[in-house]
């Protein structure tokens, strides 16, 4: 029964805890819809052709035109049992929407970032991947989600889930996959040109081949089985440049002006050196520090006197809005790349040891 | 379809009939009461407002219309077909804001409504005929600057601006956004002169349950335009001013919460879609009422349904952001809210088809229509519960579930009340009768061309495709296969239609006054209403479905 | 003494006369909704960033902000006269006393404007701009940015209403309104009273709630 | 002479406020200056605008909005407030958050 009426409705498969009591509310409501609105048509029909006036014969006056009390009460009665109908739908539909927000405690927990257009997933303990989530089976996995840009929407149609990433903020959604295989991720919420292609894959892996994948690093290897498919990579809509950040960041910190200021080199300039740069420490004025981390480094492009790196003068101009948000990633991204080249300080002393400070997603 | 009884009412060009007890002169039509080009343009004729109105808003479909036609072309593969993904981005947006401002908000008021609304109160124009024709060119001004911004090449965030994305973006959002202020302000404005007219301008004995169900209908949706489009007016100006000069009040790098601008714009647009379909609603009314010749079943419950849902559509509009980051309260507190309005529009569509039991159907083009309305409205509105019920919503949120169920409730409701409209009162509007074959027959294919369209994309959407998607996964592809074709279908059955009846203004048989025989206000006057209306302000002794009596009784 | 131009869709002065002023109501409804989105958004800010709010509000100038609400609640009051004097037939002294309230309509904008001055002196300015050293993060700014678009709009609105009433103070002068028809005076002095109105709200909103 | 009283009234209620504004009592500062506005509001509403000798339509403008304005600030509020309302795993801290090796 609910195979047949899954197919019949085109709904993807159900693979996660919730997908089936979600797919039976589903039904549920899609018949009565279906029904009550053929029901309506066909009622229409039959009045249709029981009173219908000869089309040959002049309209004459309807001695039956004000005929009405049976009609009032009956609605009565169809509207309390439509009501009733409807807030059963809504008591059902509430209780699992709370159900599907609120995760189980102690559920693994992954940080995600969308950025356009692109997924990138970072785990407790400290691995990351892009496009492409690795969950154990059968195990609550919480998503801690945000956004680097704009609004973002992590769907994946065979768990039932979705849910808004919006910048600045920290948003939830959580799932339990009850079979091992490899799932879509689409975005949902419209970001831009590469939107329909900013679509991602989770990887659902049998508990211990979890562990070992988590064990492994670099992952080589396919996991076991049928399960594994080869990762998804943005190609759709997307020009090759965007899929090398990187290159991208180059070119573009050289168009905006950037390495004017900033050396990639480790030499001390106008800015502060960009190598090393990414998860360093940096002090601030008076006896504040902070992480250069991607919010920072993001922030430093959009309102550079927020937080100034002690020893340096307050001469960069804002990029807000001369810079488009694809080319700020890849800035970061350019960044990031150089974080093991060794730097000098503002004067052009050593800074010591490179302090590494955490990351925030 | 009319014959032999009212060859009285057949009245050739020059001839006018007039009653006996009103002097001739007073009763020159409205086309020939005036010559020139300036007597159009600066007119404040609410009928010939109405038609430049209805110029603009049919030119407007056509261009929504083509706009959709390329979209759906480009969804042929699953890959680039006609277009690069830039290009399709700002299509859909160009899409979204004609359908949604350019045509369905002032489709139904603008026109017929300004037509008729001052004769079905037995009035002589609105309360405001200046502020009319003011409405008009501020909205032909909107239309100016909002098209215009293709020459910047148009925004490319979708007809709901959502931020950051919009104060972000490259592309011309602010011309865009600042034509839908306009059109806002000239929305305000018709709203303001319906709601004044309504109350101030009723003729004596016309007391508010005697008055048309129609005029009901667009009082409703008035108080929605008044209220709502404010709202709309200043958040589009922040994301204006956000775009220009980086404000920030709604980015989140400055502190600001985006999940806020999608409160306000929904505020206004959720009661957007009810300014759409409560006009719609209205035509039906009349529609129903007048082909199964019959009082309808419930007035009070149709009239007070069409207030209902003005007003408790006010407080619904938080179903939009169910996955948005909005409060799991917030949500419960919206969904069950959504739940009330629905049963307003379910006391509307069982007096309908209540009326129609122990009626005299006649079956014509605007009754068909009715039909067609009649489901699609029906199933578009019971998937807008399901859509409400929230854990359901999370799968098919921002999915072409949705876009096929707004579709129903938009081109299934609105656009078949429209052209139930333009068919209904076509004989009183140019005093031509368009042929009742063609008529069937296209809006059979509109139909047909429509549940094409439309119906496979609910499956898509259960399917999991989201929607603004520029490319796919290529499992998708046969069903968008079939919502194209039927697209195209759609498209020609329009055109069809337009061609009907540019051939009956041109060519069609001279109308009756009343060729339906109805009991409606409006068909009291002449074959083309005169300037003024009526002669002398009329007093109304009687309401508007009064079927058990004869004709002449009626309108005497 | 002249009752007023009957529009030819009106039956009557009566009706012709309700139709104006529930049409100017109507659009005062509309206006205090314009309104209501900006309100809104302070609303929503202020439970987000509470204690940046109340801090930023102090900083406001109060005693500037309590002169102006006196200045408008009194040029509402001439308003309110001026309505009754042209009723009793004393046109030319309706007309001064319009004269007085649009005085107090410049009194208005010159406080607000020295307080944008002192404002800018700082350098709080709205958006990105925003310099101020005494006050800084999230919450600050937000209210300052709100703070210039929400009197901003209303300064808008005082000088679209001063014009009006500069147009009807013309029409009292020149003895076009009687005790029997002053209508344009009338919504002239509605449209005065609802920028009042909402400068009740704005004034406790950014000058009062700094608890 | 009602006008005169009606000033009187308004400028003694704004004075009102002034005052209380000036002393701390917490969320209840907040109520006292709304409650205050609000009865400016009428006493403006009812007298310099005349309303309470309009034809009740034009009241029924102002109560209309009232309440539209009332809905968007209470939802848009409470969804805010209650942001976190039911039960959640244990919410991320800066410590928790996992460190780029």
């Amino acid at each position: 029964m609910n195979e047949t009426l899954r197919r019949l409705l085109f709904l993807p498969q159900q693979r996660s805890t919730v997908a089936h009591d979600i797919d039976s509310l589903h039904y549920f409501v899609i018949s009565v819809t279906l029904a009550g609105s053929v029901l309506v048509f066909l009622l229409a029909a039959i009045f249709t052709i029981r009173y219908r006036h000869p089309p040959e014969e002049p309209p004459t006056p309807n001695p039956e035109a004000n005929y009405r009390r049976p009609a009032v009460l009956m609605e009565i009665v169809i509207l309390a049992g439509l009501l009733t109908l409807f807030l059963t739908w809504w008591v059902i539909g509430s209780r699992q929407f709370v159900r599907l927000r609120v995760a189980p405690e102690g559920a693994l927990e992954v940080y995600v970032t969308a950025k356009q257009w692109m997924w990138k997933f970072a785990y407790p303990d400290g691995k990351r991947t892009i496009t492409t989530l690795y969950v154990p089976a059968r195990t609550p996995i919480k998503l801690i989600m945000t956004s680097r840009d704009v609004i973002h929407s992590f769907y994946v149609p065979d768990f039932r889930i979705k849910q808004d990433v919006v910048p600045g903020r920290y948003t939830t959604a959580w799932f339990q996959v009850t079979e091992p295989g490899s799932y879509q991720i689409l975005c949902a919420e419209y970001c831009g040109t590469g939107h329909s292609a900013m679509r991602g894959e989770v990887i659902a892996l049998e508990p211990s081949e979890y562990e070992r994948w988590l064990a492994d690093r670099p992952f080589t290897g396919g996991p076991a089985g049928e399960a594994y498919v080869e990762p998804y990579t943005p190609e759709e809509g997307v020009s090759p440049q965007m899929i090398n950040l990187v290159n991208e960041g180059q070119r573009a910190a050289a168009e905006h002006g950037c390495l004017r200021c900033h050396t990639t080199d480790g030499s001390a300039h106008i800015g502060p050196t960009w190598a090393g740069l990414y998860g360093s420490i940096v002090p601030l004025a008076g006896e504040a520090q902070t992480v250069a981390d991607e919010a920072y480094i993001t922030q430093s492009m959009m309102d550079p006197t927020a937080k100034i790196h002690r020893g340096y003068v307050a001469v960069m101009p804002s990029f807000l809005g001369r810079i488009r948000p694809a080319e700020t990633a890849a800035i970061v991204e350019f960044i990031k790349s150089l974080r093991s080249v060794p730097r000098q300080g503002p004067g052009g002393e050593d800074p010591g040891p490179v302090r590494m400070g955490g990351i925030t997603p | 379809m009319t014959s032999g009884t009212y060859e009285a009412d057949l009245v050739g060009d020059k001839e006018v009939a007039p009653p006996s007890h009103v002097p001739t002169d007073a009763l020159v039509d409205y086309l020939r009461a005036d010559r020139g080009i300036r007597s159009w343009l600066l007119t404040t004729d609410h009928k010939r407002i109405a038609l430049m109105f209805y110029v603009v808003i049919v030119f407007s479909l056509i261009l929504g219309g083509v706009f959709a036609l390329l979209l759906r072309t480009e969804l042929l593969t699953p890959e680039r077909t006609v277009m690069d993904a830039v290009t399709y981005n700002r299509m859909f947006t160009l899409h979204g804001v004609t359908m949604v401002w350019l045509f369905m908000i002032p489709a139904i008021p603008n026109t017929f409504g300004n037509f008729v609304l001052p004769i079905m109160l037995g009035a002589k124009d609105l309360a405001f005929p200046r502020l009319n024709l003011a409405s008009f060119y501020v909205y032909l001004l909107g239309c100016v600057v909002t098209l215009g911004a293709m020459v910047w090449g148009g925004a490319d965030t979708g007809w709901t601006f959502y931020v950051p994305y919009s104060t972000t973006s490259q592309s011309a959002v602010v011309p865009v956004v600042l034509g839908i202020f306009i059109f806002g302000i000239s929305s305000i404005m018709t709203a303001v002169n319906f709601i004044v007219t309504t109350h101030t301008m009723r003729s004596a004995n016309l007391s508010w349950f005697r008055l048309p169900l129609f005029v009901w209908a667009l009082y409703g949706t008035s108080v929605i335009m008044l209220l709502a489009t404010p709202v709309l007016g200043l958040s589009v100006i922040v994301v204006a001013l956000d775009h220009a000069f980086h404000l920030g009040i709604f980015d989140p790098a400055l502190g600001g919460d985006p999940v806020l601008f999608q409160h306000l714009f929904w505020f206004y647009s959720h009661p957007a879609v009810y300014i759409m379909i409560l006009p719609a609603q209205g035509v039906m009314s009349e529609v129903v009422c007048t082909f199964s010749r019959r009082q309808p079943a419930s007035y009070a419950a149709i009239a007070i349904s069409s207030l209902g849902i003005a007003l408790v559509g006010f407080g619904t509009w938080g179903h939009h952001m169910f996955v948005a980051g909005m409060s799991e309260f917030d949500a419960n507190v919206f969904g069950v809210l959504s739940m009330f309005v629905a049963i307003f529009s379910a006391i509307k569509v069982f007096t309908w088809v209540a009326t129609m039991h122990r009626g005299s159907i006649h079956f014509n083009t605007p009754m068909l229509y009715f039909f067609w309305f009649l489901f699609l409205f029906v199933f578009g509105g019971m998937t807008g519960v399901a859509v409400a019920t929230e854990s359901l919503d999370v799968h098919w949120h921002d999915t072409y579930f949705v876009v096929a169920h707004f579709h129903f409730i938009m081109v299934g409701g609105t656009l078949t009340g429209f052209l139930a409209a333009v068919h209904y009162w076509f004989p009183k509007m140019f005093g031509r009768l368009y042929s009742e074959r063609m008529g069937l027959l296209t809006s059979f294919a509109v139909f047909t061309g429509f549940v094409l369209t439309f119906f496979p994309q609910f499956l898509l959407g259960n399917a999991g495709m989201p929607r603004r998607y520029y490319s796919y996964p290529a499992r998708y592809q046969w069903l968008n296969v079939l919502s194209t074709g039927g697209a195209w279908l759609l498209g020609g059955a329009l055109v069809l239609t337009l061609v009907n009846l540019l051939v009956a203004l041109f060519w069609g048989r001279r109308a009756t006054a009343n060729p339906w025989g109805s009991r409606g206000y409006e068909w009291m006057t002449p074959v083309l209403p005169p300037k003024t209306n009526f002669a002398a302000t009329p007093v109304i002794g009687r309401g508007p479905y009064d079927y058990h009596r004869p004709e002449e009784e009626a309108h005497a | 003494m002249h009752e007023g131009p009957l529009h030819p869709q009106f039956e009557n002065l009566d009706r012709q006369k309700d139709a104006a002023r529930l049409g100017m109501w109507a659009f005062l409804g509309s206006e205090a909704l314009l309104f209501t989105g900006l309100f809104a958004l302070y609303a929503a800010y202020r439970t987000l960033y509470p204690d940046a709010f109340a801090a930023a509000a102090s900083h406001n100038d109060v005693k500037l902000g309590t002169i102006n609400t006196f200045i408008l609640l009194t040029s509402s009051f001439t308003v309110a006269l001026s309505v009754h004097e042209v009723r009793l037939g004393r046109a030319r002294r309706a007309a001064l006393l319009l004269l007085v309230s649009i005085l107090l309509g410049f009194v208005f904008l010159g406080v607000k404007l020295t307080e944008y001055a002192e404002h800018f002196r700082e350098g709080i300015f709205p958006g990105p701009s925003y310099r101020y050293e005494g006050l800084t993060g999230y919450g600050p700014r937000l209210f300052f940015t709100l703070y210039f678009l929400m009197t901003g709009i209303h300064a808008l609105h005082v000088t679209a209403g001063m014009g009006m009433l500069a147009w009807v103070m013309f029409g009292a002068w020149q003895h076009r309104y009687s005790p029997l028809y002053h209508t344009p005076l009338e919504l002239g002095a509605l449209y005065w009273h609802l920028v009042d109105v909402i400068w009740i709200f704005l004034w406790p909103c950014l000058y009062l709630m700094h608890a | 002479m009602r006008y005169f009283v009606v000033w009187l009234a308004l400028m003694g209620l704004a004075l009102l406020s002034f005052l209380f504004s000036g002393s701390h009592h917490g969320i209840f500062d907040i109520v006292f200056a709304l409650v205050i506005a609000v009865a400016k509001t009428a006493l403006v509403a009812l007298f310099f605008m005349e309303l309470i000798e309009h034809r009740f339509i034009n009241s029924m403008v102002v109560l209309v909005s009232a309440g539209l304005i009332a809905l968007l600030l209470s939802l848009m509020v409470a969804d805010i407030r209650t942001r976190r309302t039911f039960p959640r795993g244990p919410v991320p801290t800066e410590a928790e958050i996992p460190t780029a090796k």
